[in-house]
């Protein structure tokens, strides 16, 4: 199953970009409206809880893209099309930006809800390290010169990072109920509400749209980032 | 094989500032403790056994350049990869050699330190007992970083970003009395999964 | 009588074809110069003679046996790359030490250094030798016995007149000794050699 | 309106939360886009030279 990147699929990708523009920011407008006008405040947290509209879309789309990133890295070791690494290549800084956001986002809901900022649980524990194991394997294609190379490592490293990340939820988690067994209960997700259901939808779908337009953006840039090593060598 | 720990070994002493550098290392690390949370005993006893698991990543996170990068640079590491041509031989000696040099003075030393830190047998043994089943496992950790990342050189820093969060589980469990099963668990899946990475990496960079 | 040769063999790099379609044939007693141009894949001809690379098209043959399957060939051949090996450090005499372990040989560097000229500086660092010192050093890896190939990658490389001079000594000296030799070279020899290809 | 901008108190956290969101999105979707503009600036003087 080899796929060749062919010009007229980059055209196609090109004049998409606009329309993909255009529906990211509709479904965000959207979205903000359902999120911040259309929707009640929660009974217990008050509207604190429109937070989680921007958050938990994010700690989503930051997980689903490392899996993506992960899974494309495994199938070009297997099957060897260049197409794959162009993919995780090109998917990698957004769900950067996606992890870091759910951090952000997450520890600002953490404040009026816990009263902290941060709370050492599994979740947040594992998504700081998702963070590092996207930074590291940004960081360790561009220090590597020989580029080809660098694609080949770091997709390793990709790799072996997938493994890791259960690995560490599993043992925060058993280290949580060892050193505070409270504080847990405190953090299980909230029964969801129907009414709330809406905004969430339509700001996953945006999130999605806002992934897809920056994921084929970059995917060109990539693309070209990678005609320029070759004729330059 | 036996060569290759011969020479690793040889090469160790020779330039022997190395792992009194470690061994130094170690020490200073673990005596930064009383000095930032003062010299309470119960508190002291309680840092002790989780510091000494940071002290013992950061030294060797230290010597992470030193298992391939300096024999890649200087070329050394093209007729240690001719010499032994099954490449997985070559990784264990290289894991032995470096956890014999650069672990083993730092688990001869914590009894002292232990003891210093008013801990007792019973839990000096314990401790032990973790540090040496999970040193084993970071050191396997470490190889295979260095294989992966011979071709970024001086960037002492992502590797340490690279390994903390391969070592995390290791922390976790270790500063825990009871739970070196867990420990060898972790070991045994980062030893078969070093060695693949390992061979993975030398032989894309031996290209 | 050992016998190398290729038969088309081509290695590609990502897109770039580096080699292509190389194909000699070289018998005991006799030296191969590899000639080209900066970059035009001489190294990596090298690299996949002595089984570095594994991934090309094509045929390299020992004896008629394809060098990747041949588990013998890698303890056949001494590689002497354009890197010097030695622990800058290090002395002299520890860096031959280290060799003479990894090598499986002990050898009498004493006698052998005198002959070249190099004893006095036995006990200095490698680090504050110059260039050609070092590859003089370095070059001395090529009296460790038991090998039926050399592979030298640019071994004129700042090395002077005389040296120079020894070093061929050395090479016809291992060619009349059945041995098999390939150097890399990207500037006219003194000397011509048994056989030339261009790539 | 004021009721809205206040929201039951909570304002600063859901509108820092907010702004820090988009405000990153859209930088992370303008440098990329700047990049692929300069990036294939730089292609088409290349290819310009190779021809």
């Amino acid at each position: 199953m080899y796929i060749k990147i062919k010009n007229n699929h980059i055209e196609f990708i090109k004049s998409a970009n606009p329309y993909l523009i255009f529906a990211t920011i509709f479904a965000f407008v959207i979205g903000l409206y359902y999120s911040l006008f259309q929707s009640p405040p929660d009974y217990i947290q008050g509207d604190s809880m429109r937070i989680m509209y921007i958050h938990v879309p994010s700690a989503w789309f930051a997980l689903m893209t490392y899996s993506i990133l992960a899974g494309s890295c495994v199938l070009w070791f297997i099957t060897r099309n260049p197409l794959f690494n162009v993919v995780a290549r090109s998917i990698a800084q957004v769900g950067m930006v996606f992890t870091l956001m759910s951090l952000i986002t997450g520890s600002i809901w953490g404040k009026p809800t816990w009263g902290v900022w941060w709370v050492w649980d599994a979740r947040l524990t594992s998504m700081l390290i998702l963070f590092f194991l996207y930074i590291a394997y940004i960081f360790l294609w561009q220090a590597i010169s020989n580029k080809e190379l660098a694609s080949k490592i770091s997709a390793a490293l990709a790799i072996i990072g997938f493994i890791n990340i259960p690995i560490i939820k599993f043992s925060v988690d058993w280290w949580n109920t060892l050193h505070q067994p409270a504080s847990i209960s405190k953090l299980s997700a909230p029964s969801i509400d129907e009414s709330m259901l809406i905004p969430l939808f339509i700001m996953t779908a945006a999130c999605f749209l806002f992934l897809v337009t920056v994921s084929l953006i970059r995917f060109r840039l990539v693309l070209i980032e990678n005609k320029i090593l070759r004729t330059s060598n | 094989m036996s060569n290759l720990i011969k020479r690793d070994l040889l090469l160790s002493f020779y330039s022997s500032a190395n792992f009194f550098f470690t061994v130094s290392f170690f020490i200073l690390v673990l005596i930064l403790i009383p000095f930032a949370f003062g010299t309470q005993t119960d508190q002291l006893k309680n840092l002790f056994k989780g510091v000494v698991w940071i002290a013992l990543a950061l030294s060797i996170i230290i010597t992470v350049d030193r298992i391939f990068n300096a024999d890649y640079e200087d070329g050394n590491l093209d007729i240690i990869m001719q010499k032994n041509k099954t490449i997985e031989y070559l990784i264990i000696s290289k894991y032995i050699t470096h956890w014999f040099i650069y672990c083993l003075p730092l688990l001869v030393i914590l009894p002292i330190l232990s003891f210093l830190f008013y801990l007792d047998y019973s839990e000096t043994i314990q401790i032990f007992i973790n540090l040496f089943i999970g040193s084993f496992g970071m050191v396997f950790i470490a190889n295979f970083v260095s294989a992966l990342t011979l071709g970024a050189r001086r960037t002492i820093f992502l590797k340490a970003i690279i390994m903390i969060p391969l070592f995390v589980p290791f922390i976790i469990f270790g500063s825990d009395a009871g739970s070196w099963p867990i420990l060898l668990a972790l070991s045994m899946l980062s030893f078969v999964i070093s060695i693949y990475v390992t061979a993975y990496g030398l032989r894309l960079y031996g290209e | 009588m050992n016998e190398l040769k290729t038969e088309n063999l081509s290695c590609k790099r990502g897109e770039n074809d580096v080699l292509n379609n190389i194909n000699f044939s070289i018998k005991s007693g006799e030296t191969l110069v590899v000639k080209g141009r900066n970059g035009s894949g001489k190294t990596t001809l090298l690299r996949i003679l002595s089984n570095f690379i594994t991934s090309y098209d094509g045929k390299a043959l020992f004896n008629d046996i394809s060098i990747r399957e041949d588990n013998l060939y890698n303890s056949k051949f001494n590689l002497i790359g354009q890197k010097n090996s030695l622990k800058e450090n290090l002395s002299i005499k520890k860096n031959l030490e280290l060799w003479d372990i990894l090598f499986n040989e002990v050898l009498d560097h004493e006698k052998l250094l005198e002959h070249n000229n190099l004893y006095h500086f036995i006990n200095r660092d490698a680090g504050s030798l110059s260039d050609g010192q070092k590859k003089c050093i370095s070059l001395h890896r090529l009296n460790y016995k038991k090998y039926d190939l050399w592979f030298l990658d640019e071994p004129f490389v700042y090395l002077d007149e005389v040296n120079t001079h020894s070093l061929i000594e050395k090479i016809n000296q291992f060619n009349e000794n059945m041995g098999i030799v390939i150097l890399t070279s990207n500037i006219s020899l003194p000397k011509n050699f048994h056989k030339e290809i261009n790539i | 309106m004021n009721e809205f901008l206040d929201m039951g108190g909570y304002a600063i956290f859901i509108w820092s939360s907010y702004g820090i969101f988009f405000f990153s999105l859209i930088i992370f979707f303008l440098i990329n886009i700047s990049n692929l503009r300069k990036y294939e600036k730089i292609f088409s003087k290349t290819k310009n030279k190779i021809e």
